[in-house]
């Protein structure tokens, strides 16, 4: 394997907690916890887990937004967060995003044309056929016709406005995309539409995907590799196929068990139910079997990821 | 020997009704209104020099003269006979043996001397120094060389032996309130402020802060049969519309009227004819600052008054509530001229004085005015246009009543529209032009002309009341010609007062301050306060 | 049998003067006693107004524009308020969707509860109290005598949304009508919340008219399914047939655009159904309808 | 609770401090001097010795600096210093006129309450009706007079034309001295609060537990009672502490119209006299007072809403 | 009331005000400052002097009509003043959050804990009474409310995405601020602007009647008002007419306000108090 396009090295983020600033320290919330990963060139990570695991913090982390407590990101090897960080002009040539909620995700005061307009001006596209090739490359490249770029968002469906967020997310051209749940507050059918363009976009433009989602079908449809995220913590990594196959953690056998897939619930195909209860590795126990939420205000219990097959790594304890 | 001032009366319709010979009527509450703030600053009088708080002493304290309002003079009051030294410089005082104050003490000497010590204690910085400045030793006194001030002498009990540091008629200075006579048994000073004892016909009862004072009749007054009254309510109203309202609602029984609330009165039936009308002894004026390049030309000076239509704007703006001025001492004073001919309305001799000095294009100049209806913008805007018509233009600079006297004390103006005390006592109305006078004391217009400075200390070094009178004459009259203010008006004071109600008089000195102690109200008052 | 709820040929909408603009245009189906329905379409088709308008909670200017409700044989859209009023909570219940703001934040759950039994019981604040406790027992709180006394803000969602099932079922409604209870919920919490429902509402005989966009939450609770579309109902059936074998244009796409877990191990991964390429003119979907006829309704639905 | 409350109450001192020092430094700079204001009426001719002398007796020849150190030293012991004018304790000034505001600013708040609440509130339940529009038009109405114009109307009415009522002052402190103050004054929190209140009670009508509540079965009175009620008081109750703790500060001009003796118009006139500690201490007081009024509020609030105490 | 009633009426309201003060020099019979002729004091209505003259003679119709423009003046000087400090530091504080957001919001708490009519009269004690003195005390006074609903309201934009990509897309925090999110809060801010227009020409008049009002001889409805408190029995139009204008124009101002408010937001319900 290549070296990682970005890689996350032993990342925490820690909140304060309200309230109590009279003289004592004030309590913290420890949202991530020690998280690694790396991202190859050309892929699609995704992290899975429930509200509140730390998933979105990570990505937020990634795009800049939040400012790590410690550990460290890198980008190509140069670091990506902390103070040696490229700043915001570079780094918006690196990475993008796509927000999940596509009525919040556009300035309503602006047109799709400004929008896609400025941040190319910004990075000193300025001649008016530049900006307006580029443009209409990428409003048909998210399937949307050129002409629509003179309409303010408020004029567009659900579906069609997050186009334009991938578009504005494609326009710097960046390497890396995050994802953040891009379909979740969608319909069903459109779901699919830009689950479609997502997948056609990242082999023409060979993207590299960091995906966050709590939709395991959708994961599963779209991912090279699976992280799985459960209170600040990855419990299980690996290829998409060793996650949802062959899933050894409790917390994400549990996961796929509860997934209210047609199929799986009439019985239709057998593939996807996963029985029996979870078993660890001889001399190993799990740390934690996710069934119920740990105290957040404090450091995990140690524990180790610990590889059960190539590429497939499980967070246990010795037992 | 005494000597009497014998001021000019002004008195109206209204005052010979009032002194109509009727039995007066014992008993009653008697709703005074206190219109010149929202509070009373203390009750402590010798601490304050305002009007508002006068009112509180009219009717609690004494001092050792007072002002006789229908004779236009200082008289004894709490003396019943002086003696006067040849040199007009030592006066022994007879005190009122009958005297008593609230608490119980018999008036004394000490009680004078204890109260002058008091108002001159440096520590205290009360406002009736300068009126007790004039006993001899004061000065040693105030500058905490003498433990004691040298001119006061008890004889005894009941005489006290007075120096004075030059021959000046005490009366004006010592029938002041803030010289009033406090007695010497109490212990806590600062008492005097919350609940005052006096010799007054009243004494104080009640103080709700903001609102009123309650005086209620004190038994061992001593004037036989006085006071009429059993209470008096001092009522706080400085909003002139509310206090109209209150007094047509006949919830008060007096108001001293603004000029629109006189003319409203002056044709309501109903209230037109209970109206005390006196001169009193203020000149309203624009001084002018020699800072100024054009006012140090005499000729800019009277083209200014002689552009303004004077008497126009006293009978249309201030309603007749005034008497349009023709030189710095008002009507009711002893030096005032009849015969002199004030400035006449002639916008064209005004221009011609103006083109002589080198003017005839116009020059403009700020006045500094307070929102006083009577002295203040209204009347700056109302010369406004006038100025204009000769080519002078008036930018009116209003600022805050606190506000102007600093302005004007600190000459930090080019022109003020102000109200000075012009009375009663000419001599010391005329020492504001004398050059000697500091400009922050009241020679505000930095006024400096040899020829008055003779005058006028000629006046103040003769003996002979009639001499010095016809001095102070000429001495007005060429202030009037080198026209160092515009001589606006002397103002007209008006109450109103309510049908029951007797004994009131025209102080020229103020108005508002009335002698509790001779008002009556008759059996047409209302239930409540019979 | 007779079903327990008859809705037949239900139109609502806006009225503006003469003119009407129809947000329901037509729609029929019959909920028989014990029965779990599913009504299942995109936002906007219709779901949810059908729900309110059943059980009398349309908020102006919505309004009905035709059709009949039966429910135990009374048509309710005929039946005077006090009526309709006594028959809410104690024979048709409602959970919604979003248990926070669903819940009076200012009273403890206890209360609430309680308000069932004081309202349609006739009980004493006091009995009620006891009872809630008991409800919320029987939805598998935990420690259901301390919690009795919490305040939603100080429950989970999940909790939050079980007490939204003590309080309807409170009163053994013969109808329960959920409307999306899950989707605010986190995936394991809703699959608890789900079993929950329909274990409850098996073992007292309660038919529940099951509302969802998510194909897969009515696969698992519901018996039948009509499928919605544009203020229509345009295919029925009983919940096997219809996703083994959809009629209707618009249930194939509807099925084909979702991502079914584990296909991509058995398939590979295919592109998704495009609903717009699938179906060429929209228009025509309402045109056409499949109704199943009846099937006698047998067991638990699901596996 | 009491922790909650604690700390609310300290919360509040960084504000006051704050303000001790902003209205320290605006009026160290106010042109115009306690000395100056004494000769302002130009009734007695300014005596510039006195006036020195005066100035030195109250400490202004001193620089600002150390002016401002003896201000902030008296402060810390609660000492509000002493008044130019009166020569007595500013804390004693104000105790003799606070509580005629308190009275004034009660007795406006509670005529607010009593008519805008219910008012709102029937506005609420049923928008659009005849009630609803003359409440709305009327709330707006209030809202745009000028306060001393609308206590001058009714005072020509109430008190000079139907001779209902005494027009001004405090009297001997009876009621009838009391309404026509107080009415004028509560006009504004009247009509923002009626506002308020049917904005509030909208809201909560369109809340998610309403609709619960009418699933519940409930009829709309008991749905009004006890669900509507209580979640509307919170807001309510925000606005009337709000109202009610800034009212002091709006009647200054009513104080200066009908003469009464509250602590506004005692502000006034020290403005106008320059009598520097009765100013500061007279607004310091006005600030606190709404302060404590807020932090009232905060507490009422935390025990009528559960989830404010536990953040 | 009906959506759109309190817009239309208060926009009529307020237009009438703004024509009123930008053609008085054409609409005004006469100067509303020289043309002053004692001889004319106190007429009624009548042809030539519609609305009457006042204590100095001079016409209450053309000195109204110039007391629109300061009116307007002090109303939208004000507002533009509270407006940029109230959205420079809400927008700021909110933005950058850590200590700046805590000083603005201990800044917000002591103005909003001192009465704004008291800082106005404060501050006019100090600059002295007239038009800048009045538009500087007034704009500092009521900006906390503008501040705390720019704060609250950058606060929620905050964590939009459009802003968050704007952000990751590289703009610059100012950037941000002025094309992202000044755009976005700029209706509830409008809104309060607004309103606060109307409670501006109402403080006027109570600055007026505590003698810190403006400059004369310059006519301002507060002033006129003010001066006429005495004159109602005698010369009521005097009082009558600029009573009306004030209690019309802030009229329009509210209802304008309101009206902004049901378009922009409906659920927008704080309102100065």
């Amino acid at each position: 394997m290549n070296a990682p396009l970005l890689s996350i090295d032993d990342l925490h983020v820690r909140f304060p907690l309200s309230g109590s600033w009279f003289g004592r320290q004030r309590r913290m919330l420890h949202a991530v916890n020690g998280l690694s990963l790396d991202l190859a060139k050309g892929e699609c990570l995704s992290i899975v887990g429930e509200s509140g695991c730390g998933k979105s913090t990570t990505a937020l982390s990634v795009m800049g937004l939040q400012e790590p407590t410690q550990g460290s990101i890198l980008f190509r090897g140069k670091p990506f967060s902390g103070p040696q960080a490229p700043s915001r002009m570079e780094r918006a040539m690196a990475a993008q995003m796509v927000f999940q909620d596509p009525y919040a995700s556009l300035n309503p005061r602006q047109t799709v044309w400004q929008s896609l307009a400025q941040p190319l001006r910004l990075h000193n596209v300025t001649a008016r056929s530049e900006l307006s090739d580029r443009i209409e490359t990428v409003m048909r490249s998210v399937g949307l016709t050129p002409e629509q770029a003179t309409r303010y968002p408020h004029e567009f469906s659900g579906g069609q406005r997050q186009r334009i967020g991938i578009a504005r997310a494609l326009i710097l051209q960046p390497e890396i995309v995050v994802l953040d749940e891009p379909v979740s507050a969608l319909d069903v059918s459109i779901r699919a539409q830009i689950i479609n363009l997502l997948l056609d976009l990242q082999e023409e433009f060979g993207l590299s995907y960091l995906m966050i989602s709590h939709d395991l079908s959708v994961v599963e449809h779209m991912s090279d590799r699976v992280a799985v995220m459960f209170f600040g913590q990855i419990v299980e990594t690996g290829p998409w196929s060793a996650i949802f196959s062959d899933p050894v953690h409790p917390y994400t056998r549990r996961l796929i068990a509860t997934i209210p897939d047609p199929g799986a619930v009439l019985g239709l195909s057998r593939e996807a139910v996963v029985d029996g209860p979870a078993q660890a590795p001889a001399g190993w126990r799990f740390a934690d079997d996710g069934s119920s939420a740990p105290d957040v205000t404090q450091e995990p219990k140690p524990s180790e990821l610990v590889e059960v097959a190539p590429g497939h790594f499980v967070r246990l304890s010795r037992s | 020997m005494f000597r009497r001032f014998t001021l000019a009366a002004v008195l109206c319709a209204g005052v010979s009704g009032l002194a109509l010979a009727e039995e007066p009527r014992q008993g009653g509450t008697f709703n005074f209104t206190a219109p010149y703030g929202s509070s009373f600053a203390t009750l402590d009088i010798q601490a304050s020099p305002n009007t508002q708080e006068e009112f509180i002493t009219q009717a609690i304290h004494r001092s050792l003269y007072a002002w006789d309002s229908i004779n236009n003079a200082p008289v004894l009051e709490l003396a019943t006979g002086v003696d006067v030294s040849d040199d007009g410089l030592v006066y022994t005082y007879h005190l009122r043996k009958d005297a008593k104050f609230h608490n119980g003490k018999a008036l004394t000497a000490d009680d004078i001397i204890y109260s002058y010590k008091r108002v001159s204690d440096p520590k205290n910085a009360f406002p009736g120094a300068s009126y007790v400045a004039i006993i001899k030793g004061v000065d040693d006194f105030a500058a905490g060389k003498s433990e004691d001030i040298a001119g006061l002498k008890k004889i005894d009990d009941n005489t006290l032996e007075v120096t004075f540091s030059s021959p000046v008629n005490p009366g004006f200075s010592l029938m002041q309130n803030t010289t009033a006579i406090y007695p010497s048994n109490v212990e806590d000073e600062a008492t005097f402020a919350t609940a005052p004892v006096g010799l007054g016909p009243f004494r104080f009862r009640e103080h709700v802060p903001g609102s009123q004072i309650v005086v209620e009749k004190f038994d061992e007054f001593y004037e036989e049969g006085k006071p009429y009254l059993d209470r008096v309510n001092i009522i706080l109203m400085s909003e002139d519309s509310a206090r109209d309202v209150a007094f047509r609602n006949k919830e008060i029984d007096v108001s001293i009227l603004g000029p629109t609330q006189y003319q409203a009165y002056q044709q309501d039936d109903a209230l037109k004819d209970h109206l005390l009308e006196v001169a009193e002894v203020y000149t309203r004026n624009i001084g002018f600052n020699p800072k100024v390049e054009a006012f140090r030309d005499k000729r800019v000076r009277q083209a200014i008054n002689h552009a303004i239509n004077t008497p126009l704007i006293v009978e249309r703006l201030v309603k007749n509530k005034a008497y349009p001025a023709s030189g710095w001492l008002p009507i009711s004073s002893p030096a005032f001229d009849k015969d002199k001919a004030p400035y006449a309305f002639d916008p064209d001799k005004a221009k011609e004085l103006l083109k002589e000095a080198g003017y005839e294009n116009g020059f403009s100049f700020e006045v500094t005015a307070s929102p006083n209806e009577s002295w203040g913008v209204p009347i700056v805007e109302a010369i406004l246009p006038m100025l204009q018509k000769v080519g002078i233009t008036v930018k009116p600079k209003p600022v805050e009543s606190s506000a102007l006297g600093e302005a004007v004390t600190t000459n930090n103006f080019e022109a003020f529209i102000w109200s000075n005390q012009t009375g009663p006592d000419p001599l010391a109305a005329m020492r504001c032009y004398w050059s000697k006078t500091a400009q922050s004391a009241c020679n505000y217009t930095s006024y400096s002309n040899p020829e008055f400075d003779k005058l006028y200390e000629a006046a103040r070094d003769e003996r002979d009341p009639a001499k010095q009178t016809d001095l102070l004459r000429q001495a007005n009259n060429l202030v009037q010609d080198d026209a160092p203010v515009w001589f606006f008006n002397y103002n007209k004071a008006v109450m109103a007062y309510q049908p029951w109600v007797h004994g009131l008089v025209p102080n020229a000195n103020e108005l508002a301050l009335q002698p509790y102690e001779d008002i009556w109200i008759d059996d047409t008052a209302p239930a409540s306060r019979k | 049998m007779t079903p327990l709820l008859d809705v037949r040929n239900l139109e609502l909408g806006l009225r503006h003067g003469a003119q009407a603009h129809r947000i329901l245009k037509g729609v029929s189906f019959q909920i028989m006693p014990g029965e779990t329905y599913g009504l299942v379409g995109e936002s906007g088709s219709g779901k949810s107004v059908t729900s309110l308008a059943i059980i009398g909670l349309l908020k102006k200017p919505l309004q009905i524009l035709g059709g009949e409700i039966f429910f135990e044989g009374r048509n309710l859209l005929a039946l005077p308020r006090r009526k309709m009023r006594s028959l809410r909570g104690s024979r048709i219940a409602m959970v919604f969707q979003e248990p926070m703001s669903a819940l009076n934040p200012l009273q403890t759950v206890g209360r609430q509860i309680a308000e069932m039994y004081v309202q349609h019981q006739g009980k004493s604040w006091a009995q009620a109290q006891k009872m809630a406790v008991e409800a919320l027992a029987s939805v598998r709180v935990p420690t259901p005598e301390r919690r009795v006394h919490d305040y939603p803000h100080q429950m989970s969602g999940g909790l939050r949304q079980r007490v939204m099932i003590a309080m309807a079922l409170a009163c053994d409604p013969a109808l329960l009508i959920a409307d999306e209870p899950t989707t605010a919920l986190d995936v394991t919490v809703q699959a608890e919340v789900l079993k929950l429902i329909r274990e409850l509402c098996a073992a007292r005989g309660t038919a529940v008219l099951f509302i969802s966009h998510d194909l897969g939450v009515i696969a698992t609770m519901c018996q039948r399914v009509g499928v919605m579309y544009a203020g229509c109902l345009v295919e029925e059936n009983a919940t096997r047939e219809l996703f083994v074998d959809p009629r209707h244009e618009y249930t194939r796409g509807l099925l084909g655009a979702l991502p079914k877990l584990g296909s991509r191990g058995l398939h590979g991964r295919q592109r998704l159904v495009d609903i717009d390429s699938f179906i060429a003119d929209r228009s025509r979907l309402t045109d056409t309808r499949f109704i199943a006829p009846r099937t006698p309704v047998s067991g638990e639905a699901g596996s | 609770m009491l922790r909650f409350t604690i700390r609310r109450i300290l919360q509040i001192i960084p504000t006051i401090v704050v303000v001790a020092l902003l209205i320290f430094v605006i009026f160290s700079v106010v042109p115009g001097s306690f000395a100056s204001s004494l000769f302002s009426d130009g009734k007695t001719a300014a005596d510039p010795q006195l006036m020195a002398r005066l100035n030195e007796q109250l400490g202004l020849d001193k620089p600002v600096h150390q002016r401002f150190l003896t201000y902030v030293g008296d402060l810390a012991q609660l000492d509000l210093g002493t008044s130019f004018r009166t020569r007595r304790p500013v804390l004693e000034l104000i105790n003799e006129r606070i509580w005629a505001s308190l009275q004034l600013a009660v007795a406006a708040m509670i005529f607010a309450v009593v008519v805008a609440v219910p008012l709102g509130f029937l506005a609420a339940l049923r928008p659009g009706s005849i009630l609803d529009t003359v409440t709305m038009v009327g709330a707006v109405s209030g809202l745009s007079m000028p306060q001393f114009w609308l206590g001058l109307l009714l005072m020509y009415v109430f008190a000079l034309q139907l001779n209902w009522l005494p027009s001004f002052g405090y009297g001997d402190g009876s009621l009838r001295n009391l309404i026509l103050p107080a009415i004028t004054l509560g006009v504004t929190p009247l009509a923002l609060l009626a506002r308020t209140t049917r904005a509030g009670v909208l809201d909560v009508l369109n809340g998610d537990f309403v609709r619960t509540a009418h699933a519940k079965g409930l009829s709309e009175a008991q749905v009004v009672r006890r669900h509507v009620a209580r979640n509307a008081l919170v807001l309510i109750i925000t606005t009337v502490g709000l109202l009610f703790g800034s009212l002091i500060g709006q009647a200054v001009v009513i104080e200066k119209l009908f003469a009464w003796p509250g602590i506004g118009s005692l502000l006034v006139d020290s403005v106008a006299m320059r009598d520097i500690p009765v100013v500061q201490g007279t607004i310091l007081v006005i600030v606190v007072w709404f302060l404590v009024i807020n932090t009232a509020v905060d507490v009422i609030y935390a025990l009528v809403d559960p989830r404010i105490k536990q953040e | 009331m009906k959506l759109g009633f309190n817009l239309i009426l208060g926009g009529v309201l307020t237009g009438l005000v703004i024509l009123a003060g930008l053609l008085a020099p054409w609409l005004a019979h006469f100067d509303p400052v020289l043309d002053a002729d004692l001889m004319n004091a106190e007429l009624p209505p009548d042809a030539t002097y519609w609305f009457g003259t006042d204590a100095q003679g001079r016409d209450v119709y053309s000195r109204m009509l110039y007391g629109a423009q300061i009116s307007l003046t002090v109303g939208i000087v004000s507002q533009i003043i509270n407006t940029l400090i109230g959205v420079a530091l809400g927008m700021s504080a909110a933005y950058w959050g850590g200590w700046w957001d805590d000083i603005v919001n201990g800044l917000t708490n002591v103005m909003l804990a001192i009465p704004s009519l008291i800082f106005a009269l404060a501050v006019m004690a100090v600059l002295g009474p007239g038009l800048v003195s009045l538009l500087i005390a007034l704009g500092l006074t009521n900006w906390s409310w503008t501040c705390r609903i720019a704060r609250s309201s950058t606060l929620s934009l905050k964590s939009l995405g459009y802003v968050q990509a704007a952000q990751t897309l590289g703009y610059s925090d100012t950037r941000i601020m002025f094309t992202q999110i000044l755009p976005n809060i700029m209706g509830p801010v409008l809104v309060m602007a607004t309103l606060g227009m109307g409670s501006a020409v109402l403080s006027e008049a109570a600055l007026s009647f505590l003698g810190l009002g403006i400059q004369p001889p310059f006519p301002s409805w507060g002033s006129m008002l003010t001066d006429a408190r005495q004159m109602i029995q005698i010369a009521p139009w005097t009082a009558i007419f600029p009573g009306m204008a004030i209690f019309l124009a802030v009229l329009g101002f509210n209802l304008l306000g309101d009206g902004l408010r049901d378009m922009l937001d409906p659920h927008m319900r704080t309102r100065k108090l």
